[in-house]
């Protein structure tokens, strides 16, 4: 029973501590996530009435922030047009790591109604940047947002930071 | 000033330059002109004092099969009245005099058509694509124009 | 001379006794900005009518905490292009710069860092380390907005370090006392003592009072801009510089410059606390007078000074740079030197 | 030099009148409806996620046809009388159609109603349930069987026989009345339940 077994699954063993760290880290990762919000239509203006006060997104631990480097995740709200979704290429792999998107809306995640003759709309995000959690709307309601980012901090929640090797494994 | 007035004022001034008058009930009265002498015949609506044409509502282009298109109206703020105006250009050769120095709102509206329709607008100061991306190949409101498959390695459709 | 220092008195001069000097502070910093931080947070949400963070812990209390775990955990990135020392070393720059200004200011009767004759002059003249440090870093991330971001920083730094200084001139001019200390002590006896009530003095002080309440409040509008607080926050203006001089920063180092903004705000502060609210005395006299007591008023003034730094910042909008330029040189400078000679003329005349 | 200090008076009034109604704010209750643990009244017809009742779906594709994303499949097979297993509706009456494939895609959808407005039997609706946002978007592709693939293999097997039998007994009808020197007017069922089974 060396140090490597411990890595390998922290909840059994005497792998008490690590788990405890790990469940620390994913606790100050899932309850501080600042945005990068890119806005390209209409449920950016919904995204605006979920900032404001009657909804307040901040209760959830976010800040908004308008350099990539310090954000934690990317908003993409809007129909992704090929002409910006160059700059949202760019824009995710400038952001710093551990590093999460959620796509908002019929447009984002899958091209909306511009998924069948669309000659200018990227038929969804998820095919240029890894999506991790879509939000379904047209647009979507205000609360679903806050639902999508609880959804969000439920999966930093899990993830594992010390037993990788096993989840790949078992995965 | 009536549609029909304005052609036959446009008609003696300018003889076939202005070729017809459209008074379908369906629609609003157009006259049809050619390229040629286009930009004359805008002073002249804009500058005369029986037509004050002092604002360009909008401007389109427009895929006519064969040829391109296109539409003006023009709207007069002092004596209240209405004009559309139509020119066509084949397609093998779309070259449209810019009514730019005119209206300065045919600016961004010419670069649009030459966008999406593919008007070349002669003398444009600046007819660059205003909305798709610079290095976009074809004009896609074009009704003959095919989706290529993909951009930049990006799938469309 | 007494002590003003309790750790000299309880240790002795030693070694660990140095670095107890130093930590104090150091800890100080760290718990201060951790609350200021949350501060910030929830003042903005009750100005709009919101909670701010409350799902971090009770009320949000812990929000703070998990910004900074999470911050240690993020990816720490120098662009390529980046000249690497400089961008590397800026933060820490920064940081120092904030950092040493807390030598010199007096947080009781019983404890100031390090108890100089010239404290204001080295406040002022470590203040300007932050403008080193943010040109450093707006010019070595190799970012057209950080370096916009910084020249931006630094002519506003220049304009505001004038109207700044002469305001506290003018009380150096009443004191004739440079040391934070000693200007503290000169207004002990009660609120009616504070230089921004125009100083100890008979009632001949009351033509005094119109200039240096004008003084006070022009310091706190140049130590605003001095700490790049909204309404002067051009350097980083999020919405024509992406995020002005810190746009290339990320995780710790990004921290660093936001400790070093907070530890800016609670120095400017403590200026504003020692020279014009009497510092760590008693606002009524020999109520709750003492080194312990002195340090609890001490606080609470500063929190005070900030939390109005924070009320301003949630009111009101950004200035535009010429709108900067014209309030900083000519509305600050000539009220300020107006205000400094009619406080040197009275206190030729007492003197006389 | 009056105007001056006019300007300048009002520029620093004008911010403290700010900061008054600031702090005014500051001190009001809040607005804020705190989601998770309370939750707004939403109207009753907000349009949010879609659902089908597969009970009462006919299989008609008018909701296809409406729907302006072409996000719904839909394909039905008309119920064979010789088939064993007859079901019946919520109201009495028998279902006529068996609805092999029923598919929408919400991650299309752009929630306009069309397809709610233009459904006979009411089966399609938008709810209030607007929390379903997922991790994939397989998730948001609705797939909405009562049968099983080799079920509704069966069903269209049931009526491919059933409409042979048909035609077969069309076809000696005919003949024996070809016989007998009669014409026999055409039937419209036929060509009615090619188009339910092609949909």
């Amino acid at each position: 029973m060396g140090l490597l077994n411990r890595l390998d699954d922290p909840y059994e063993g005497g792998g008490i501590v690590l788990g405890k760290i790990e469940e620390l880290l994913n606790w100050g990762r899932s309850k501080s996530d600042w945005y990068l919000h890119f806005g390209l239509a209409c449920c950016a203006i919904e995204f605006m009435a979920m900032n404001a006060s009657h909804f307040d997104f901040m209760r959830f631990g976010t800040i908004p922030r308008t350099s990539p480097r310090q954000a934690d995740f990317i908003m993409v709200t809007g129909t992704v047009t090929f002409k910006m979704a160059e700059r949202i290429k760019i824009l995710y792999e400038q952001m710093a790591e551990p590093k999460y998107v959620i796509s908002v809306g019929s447009c984002s995640n899958s091209g909306g109604p511009y998924w069948e003759h669309g000659y200018h709309v990227l038929k969804g995000v998820d095919r240029i940047i890894p999506v991790d959690v879509y939000i379904p709307g047209c647009p979507p309601r205000p609360e679903a947002f806050e639902e999508g980012m609880m959804k969000l901090q439920e999966k930093i929640n899990k993830q594992a930071i010390f037993n990788k090797r096993k989840l790949l494994g078992t995965e | 000033m009536l549609p029909g007035e304005i052609f036959t004022k446009l008609k003696n001034d300018f003889g076939d330059a202005i070729i017809e008058l459209n008074e379908s009930p369906n629609s609003d009265p157009w006259i049809l002109v050619g390229a040629d002498q286009l930009f004359d015949i805008f002073h002249t609506l804009r500058d005369a004092d029986e037509f004050q044409f002092d604002y360009l509502m909008s401007l389109s282009g427009t895929d006519l099969g064969e040829n391109l298109g296109v539409v003006y109206h023009l709207y007069s703020m002092t004596h209240r009245h209405k004009l559309v105006v139509k020119v066509e250009v084949p397609k093998g050769n779309p070259v449209v005099p810019t009514v730019e120095r005119l209206w300065r709102t045919a600016d961004w509206h010419e670069r649009e058509a030459y966008d999406l329709i593919g008007v070349r607008f002669e003398g444009h100061q600046n007819l660059i694509r205003i909305l798709l991306p610079y290095d976009w190949e074809g004009h896609p409101l074009q009704k003959d124009y095919v989706t290529p498959d993909s951009y930049h390695g990006m799938k469309i459709s | 001379m007494e002590s003003t220092n309790f750790i000299w008195d309880l240790m002795g001069k030693n070694l660990w006794s140095v670095v107890a000097v130093i930590s104090l502070p150091l800890i100080f910093v760290l718990i201060y900005a951790l609350v200021a931080i949350l501060a910030e947070l929830k003042v903005s949400a009750w100005i709009q009518e919101r909670l701010g963070p409350m799902r971090t812990g009770p009320w949000g209390i812990l929000q703070p905490i998990a910004e900074v775990i999470k911050l240690l955990q993020k990816e720490d990135i120098t662009p390529t292009a980046a000249s690497k020392i400089l961008f590397n070393l800026a933060p820490y720059v920064i940081f120092t710069g904030a950092y040493a200004a807390f030598a010199v200011i007096p947080f009781s009767e019983a404890y100031a860092p390090a108890n100089i004759n010239v404290g204001l002059f080295y406040i002022f003249a470590v203040g300007s380390f932050s403008a080193i440090g943010i040109v450093m870093g707006g010019w070595a991330s190799n970012n057209k907005y950080s370096l916009m971001g910084a020249m931006r920083s630094v002519s506003q730094v220049i304009s505001y370090e004038i109207p700044a200084a002469v305001a506290v001139l003018a009380v150096v001019v009443l004191t004739s006392s440079m040391n934070m200390m000693e200007i503290s002590r000169m207004q002990e006896g009660g609120f009616w003592n504070w230089y921004i009530f125009g100083g100890p003095g008979g009632w001949t002080k009351i033509f005094m009072i119109p200039f240096t309440l004008t003084l006070a409040i022009i310091y706190f509008i140049a130590s605003l801009a001095e700490t790049n607080r909204l309404p002067f926050d051009i350097p980083e203006g999020e919405s024509e510089l992406v995020a002005g001089f810190h746009t290339e920063y990320s995780g710790m180092k990004f921290a660093m410059f936001f400790f070093a903004e907070y530890a800016n705000m609670f120095v400017v502060a403590a200026v504003v606390t020692t020279i014009f609210l009497g510092g760590w005395t008693s606002p009524f006299g020999s109520f709750l007078a003492g080194a312990g007591w002195g340090a609890f008023w001490f606080i609470l003034k500063s929190m005070f000074v900030v939390f109005l730094q924070i009320w301003i910042r949630w009111t009101l909008p950004r200035f535009r740079v010429d709108q900067l330029m014209y309030i900083g040189w000519k509305v600050l400078l000539p009220i300020s030197l107006v205000c400094f000679i009619a406080i040197s003329f009275f206190s030729l005349l007492n003197l006389g | 030099m009056s105007s001056y200090l006019k300007n300048v008076w009002a520029g620093f009034y004008t911010a403290v009148k700010g900061m008054m109604i600031t702090s005014r704010h500051m001190f009001k209750k809040s607005v804020t409806i705190q989601y998770p643990d309370e939750k707004f009244d939403l109207p009753a017809n907000a349009r949010n996620k879609l659902v089908l009742d597969m009970s009462r779906c006919n299989a008609c594709t008018a909701c296809a046809i409406a729907c302006p994303v072409n996000c719904i499949t839909v394909e039905g097979v008309r119920v064979s009388p010789e088939d064993p297993h007859q079901e019946v509706h919520a109201d009495g009456k028998p279902r006529k159609v068996w609805v092999t494939r029923y598919e929408m895609d919400l991650a299309k959808c752009c929630f306009c109603g069309l397809c709610q407005a233009a459904c006979p039997s009411d089966a399609i609706k938008h709810t209030q349930d607007f929390e379903y946002s997922a991790y994939n978007k397989e998730s948001l592709y609705f797939k909405y069987q009562i049968l099983t693939p080799e079920q509704s293999a069966e069903k269209v097997r049931l009526l491919a026989e059933f409409k042979e039998k048909e035609a077969a007994a069309k076809a000696a009808a005919a003949e024996k009345a070809a016989t007998e020197g009669k014409p026999v007017a055409p039937k419209k069922a036929a060509p009615k339940a090619d188009e339910a089974s092609e949909q």
